[in-house]
């Protein structure tokens, strides 16, 4: 109900790649879903759940975020004294040079600092689900817990980097195990913790202290043995995206009635930042099948078990089939795709034909003419 | 543009009740249009993108939605610190309080808020028109004619002369008479409500009008004629594309068709003057495997299954397997369940179409909803009422809640609309 | 806290006749205070630091001022997407068109707006109230205590309980007896006039308030009672510190006196708790040579060459070489020319004291502007009039403009009042 | 009237150094006379005159800029496709190397290149006036100039990088000359310069081409001689600031009744962040003499001659005596100052003294403690 805590949003993840899609841009800036970015979900979590005051932690790609959030308006995140800060590396002084990560931490520690929560929601972006932080800062709190953490019992298909928790019948965490390799019932770290500021405070200077330049709470955590960690089952649907074919797949699923519906159609709204683009417009001839297309979009051809983004234009004769379709994109007439992830402003050319498999789909960049 | 040049006044007072079942709880710019607009979005879009930060919009009548719905002004761009969007109603002065009169005094009882920003000129504005127009560009014709005021014309058929505000204009343009809707017309120059006056003459001239008893304090029946018949400076500004007043039930009608043609005029997807809305933050619309849909508009958060032809829907609208909706206008949240049939009808917000139901199914008919507000076969359907199972609703209908339904064969109840 | 927690409403409607010249042109809340606020700033504000996002403000009378201060609720961080800040003037319904009656009238006449909202409880406030207090703990306290209603009380001398509502509460709280301006009270606890009602309890009352004839549909003297009599959960909440309700002349100057001795309860310069303001920008002050300022506050743009003790000057404020300000209150842009004399008095915004003249010389005398509102020696100087050269106004004055002050010997003229 | 151009500030200036004043600040962000930074005089001519866009050209210093500027909202500079854009540098996708001088270049011409202006208002942030530039836009028009820069004959003490122009009759520039000897009449640049915005295009395009790492309008007008080049006349008062000794003076000429008048009570509001402070509390026994001081203040003891900032405190039996106190210091008791710049948040403890001269204040750096 009064949760008493900011949010602290880690926008990029080293350990995960995306390949192209986040060469040019943080991981919680890949857009999904149509109109969204992934950040979108767990900042629209917080804002749902009453908190006013979000950090969102960078290293090097802030542009495509810093143009995405904005003053954080779009999430009635701009605020006077709190509202939404995005922590860009520490750039110093009279030098361009070093910055990097301990310069994050720095920054993080500043805002926490400089805070007067006191608890921290601090999360990853890569995970898509819709809910309130409610009851899991109510458990956290009534249960006295150092660090209450959420997971699911839904794995992922690859195991590299997945964090599993064993825990007694209670629920408290008694190991940590990153990527191993038996994984019957494990309960799966979804990356979404809640703890005191001051705890954060001190474990964070305490891995500054000790030299380390990486933002990793799994590690954190498996140091201070002496932590009461508590595991929180998160019942939801939860798409967890960690690879381009997770990526594809957690698209395709969207399309489904009951996630379509526990993502978007609850109480809660998920925002985004707004582009008033026109209605979509569907010409005489077009033919739509299992698929959701987003606003500003000009719609001649034929597409199907597709996911088109904002002012995409699908030209006449032309086919779109278990595609990705990024904003702005061209397709010109008489393209046939299949499985193809088109990043945005892509431009196609009369007659081009693409086709992937649905595990390796064809990814083509930002900007690309075909 | 520089702060102090202009500010506009839209006049949004109107109870619209030409529109009928459409703006019984809300004013008439507040009515949805084209797919996610508002009719105002139009008028406050030309603003912003005019580059006029302060626009007042004054209201009297359900200003509710309205006032909601502009809120901060920030989606058009006007949430300004030195200015903004400011809906301005009636109020309660020391020695006495009034309801807006005419359109003039609507502008003259908020003087002292214009006066505020000290504006060399004033735009007046109307709140219920559809078109794309720089009013900047007007400013400057204005002030290089060094007009009193500046009225925007635009050429209208012949024959339809006698519904206008009709202006004759010099060579260049200066206005040397006035007629409002003439049986014979001199000129096909029709006034579209759209005025720039230099603030000082305009109030002085709204003094002489208030001292006026035998006027009815509107702009076009008492000002202009005053201003004209006292030798000011009256220019005439030419403009053409697209507009429109949606003031009927065919209009609003005609309009929300007319987004369907894309015309070249009122090009929505132009990201140079965008036209600006607030909405509610829903997902991409969904199609469904089966559904069909041609030459249609949608928005935001629809689910279509059924059949949609040549017909505009709001966000959130539901058309199930084997609904079928043609010539329509789908207000948001409104359902179409299976197998209904809707043709040529304008359905208000949250309204349901029960299975089976068909609306417009005809020309001819009789049913106790026929109204003489609705014509060319056009049938409303009030916001947030469900029509019964295998109701029949022919065309001309307006089909309104009232307290006494029971027995009713048209409305089974009223939903809830948010 | 979250959005449908709770949302506020704040009256504003009152005509603060007991303001006399001050509220002529303005809603008491919109009244300047402490330098650099409006009274209802600390309202405001206060909504603000306790996270709520939606703020209904209801006002009829003189809401110009308010309604440009008040604009798009940024300056309080009220410029929200789904929420802010609200002006509330009453409206035309497609059916009747009323002014608000009592306070709980105007609640019920916005109740369509509050339920737009879905919130679960209700906070009702009033606009002419100074303190600083944090409503999330009372709502927390609310909820706790599973009530239908929660009134803040604070403890007031025995002696003026007659001049408030009274409240008795039983050891948990939880309020027994309610009585309004008690001859002879049983308890000191006197009403804030701050509730936070459950929504759905309200709403119901109210319906039933305005069914009542003999209602005065005020929340005090009709609503209250009625929800103990049916039993309800009513619950007090206690405040203690700085409160002060600052409806007269004479309690508006005190407060502002107050302000001057930086009462730990009323900490102005305490940054987790702001009271924030709108305000034009302005240059830092400016002290001279020659000057003397003592126990004073100064805002932005004030230029000091003269004598200032004990006073509170808004910005832009000028006092000329030689003027004497003493106990004194001037509003924005007065000007105090060389060799005046001001003393105990409140000069309202960008009234000129000419040179030699003398405001409050002495608590005898005569004058026409002597006013049974003034007392305590207090005189009162309305905005934007010019006191002639020399002119001599003793304690207790309300010195107003009137259309004719032909041969007035203390009024010269109006001034501009921006 | 209608000025259809946008603004482009640049916020640092490489030949320009104010030692520990701007050290870790930009020099657009030093504070000024007593609530402003340098920088929101020429954003609000900008804004004054009309202008709704404006870019801000920085290079590492960004920092402070950003925090300061915000959304640019307190000069009304939020807007949704326009209005304030802060250009720091380019940091490339996978490093953080680089960036540099050719990337903010770049970035600034993305921004011109996006942009539908007819012209550019071009113009640093080390000059303090108060205009609008409606009458200069108007002559550069009407005159059919290619360029038209601001100029007066107020020179600076130092010449070491005044920029000079030589003219002809009708104002038409001859010659350019940086730093000359001879100062006789010269006509003073004030570096505020009106180009079309095509014309801006290609001569950075042309730059960038050369491999020149610098953005030097003076340079580039030296080079392209062809251009016709004409001076306009600024009449107004103008404080020119260029070392730690004429942000010194020029505060002090602040004092001064016609340059306060000239700057801030003219019909042009000058904009900056609202902070929200109290008013300033004069205690009792406080002696005040020619200063100005900024909200938020409580003064004890004695000022003189000085220019007091935001939320400072100066105890009792303290004396500061031509000193600029900037905002969130604190001057315990029984202390004498005469001739100090005191940077923000610095803490003196009782009975410190300090003196300097007019002509070498002595300068505390940000947060000392004394």
């Amino acid at each position: 109900m009064f949760i008493d805590a900011m949010g602290l949003i880690l926008a990029e993840n080293r350990k995960l790649s995306l390949g192209e899609l986040t060469q040019k841009r943080a991981l919680a800036a890949l857009p999904f879903a149509g109109r969204y970015r992934l950040i979108d979900f767990m900042l629209s979590n917080l804002v749902n759940s009453g908190i006013s005051s979000v950090g969102v932690v960078t290293f090097n790609k802030y542009r495509s975020l810093m143009d995405h959030l904005g003053s954080g308006k779009a999430w009635d995140l701009s605020r006077k004294d709190k509202g939404l800060f995005i922590l860009p590396p520490n750039v110093l002084s009279d030098s361009l040079s070093s910055g990097g990560d301990i310069g994050d931490m720095t920054a993080v520690l500043d805002l926490l600092r400089t805070s007067h929560w006191t608890h921290v929601i601090l999360s990853g972006a890569n995970n898509v689900f819709t809910t309130t932080f409610d009851d899991f800062y109510k458990k956290h709190v009534e249960a006295g817990a150092d660090i209450s953490i959420l997971f699911n019992q839904d794995g992922p298909e690859t195991a590299r980097t997945t964090t599993v928790l064993k825990t007694d019948k209670g629920n408290w965490v008694k190991e940590i195990l990153i990527g191993p390799e038996s994984r019957a019932g494990a309960k799966y770290s979804l990356g979404v913790i809640v703890l005191r500021r001051q705890l954060l405070i001190e474990l964070l200077s305490d891995s500054i202290a000790r030299g380390e330049n990486e933002f990793s709470m799994d590690q954190i955590m498996r140091r201070h043995t002496h932590l009461r960690i508590l595991a929180y089952p998160f019942e939801g649907v939860c798409l967890k995206i960690h690879s381009v074919e997770s990526y594809f797949s957690a698209t395709m699923k969207v399309l489904d009635k009951s996630v379509r519906k526990s993502l978007f159609w609850s109480d809660l709204p998920v925002y985004t930042k707004v582009k008033d683009e026109a209605p979509s417009h569907y010409c005489c001839g077009c033919d739509v099948s299992n698929s959701m297309i987003s606003d500003g979009c000009r719609v001649y051809g034929h597409v199907e078990d597709s996911m088109i983004f904002r002012a995409v234009t699908i030209g006449a004769k032309t086919s779109v089939k278990s595609c990705i379709i990024m904003q702005d994109s061209y397709i010109s007439e008489g393209c046939e795709l299949e499985n193809v992830i088109l990043d945005k402003n892509c431009f196609l050319r009369p007659g081009v034909k693409l086709v992937g498999q649905a595990a390796y789909p064809v990814v083509i960049g930002k900007g690309a003419v075909v | 543009m520089a702060r102090r040049d202009v500010i506009a006044m839209i006049l949004a007072g109107g109870q619209g009740s030409r529109l009928g079942a459409l703006t019984k709880h809300l004013a008439k710019p507040a009515v949805p249009f084209g797919g996610r607009y508002r009719i105002i979005d139009f008028t406050l879009s030309n603003c912003s993108n005019s580059g006029i930060g302060t626009v007042g919009v004054l209201t009297q009548y359900q200003p509710l939605v309205l006032n909601t719905y502009i809120g901060n002004g920030q989606p058009w761009d006007l949430d300004r610190n030195d200015g903004g969007a400011f809906i301005l109603p009636p109020y309660q002065k020391s020695s006495r309080s009034d309801w807006y009169k005419g359109t003039a005094n609507a502008i003259h009882q908020n003087a002292e808020f214009i006066d505020s920003y000290e504006p060399k000129n004033l735009l007046v504005l109307s709140g219920d028109h559809i078109y794309k127009m720089d009013y900047a560009k007007m400013l400057r014709a204005h002030m290089d004619k060094n007009a009193d005021a500046t009225i925007a014309v635009i050429e209208v058929p012949w024959e339809e002369t006698s519904r206008f505000g009709i202006m004759e204009a010099d060579a260049d343009g200066r206005i040397v008479e006035f007629a409002e809707k003439p049986a014979k017309a001199k000129s096909n120059l029709a006034s579209m409500g759209i005025y720039i006056f230099s603030w000082d003459v305009l109030k002085a001239a709204l003094v002489a009008d208030e001292a006026d008893e035998k006027s009815t304090n509107d702009f076009g029946k008492d000002v202009i004629p005053r201003l004209l018949s006292e030798g000011a400076n009256l220019q005439s500004y030419r403009f053409s594309g697209y507009w429109k007043d949606v003031g009927t039930v065919e209009s609003l009608w005609q309009a929300n068709m007319d987004i369907l043609d894309c015309p070249d005029d009122l090009n929505l997807y132009d990201r140079s003057w965008r036209i600006y809305s607030r909405n509610p933050v829903k997902p991409a619309h969904y199609i469904a495997k089966g559904a069909t849909l041609q030459n249609s508009c949608l928005t935001d958060g629809c689910i279509v299954e059924g059949d949609v032809d040549h017909s505009v829907l709001f966000h959130s609208v539901v058309v199930e397997a084997g609904a079928i909706v043609k010539d329509s206008v789908l207000m948001p949240g409104v359902v179409i369940e299976a197998g209904a049939y809707v043709k040529k009808a304008i359905i208000g917000s949250n309204a349901v179409i029960s299975r089976g139901a068909r609306i417009g199914y005809s020309s001819v008919g009789s049913s106790p909803y026929l109204s003489r507000i609705c014509s060319d076969d056009i049938t409303v359907v009030e916001r947030g009422v469900r029509i019964r199972e295998g109701a029949e609703v022919p065309g001309n209908c307006m089909v309104e809640y009232r307290d006494d339904i029971v027995g009713d064969n048209v409305i089974e109840r009223r939903t809830q609309v948010r």
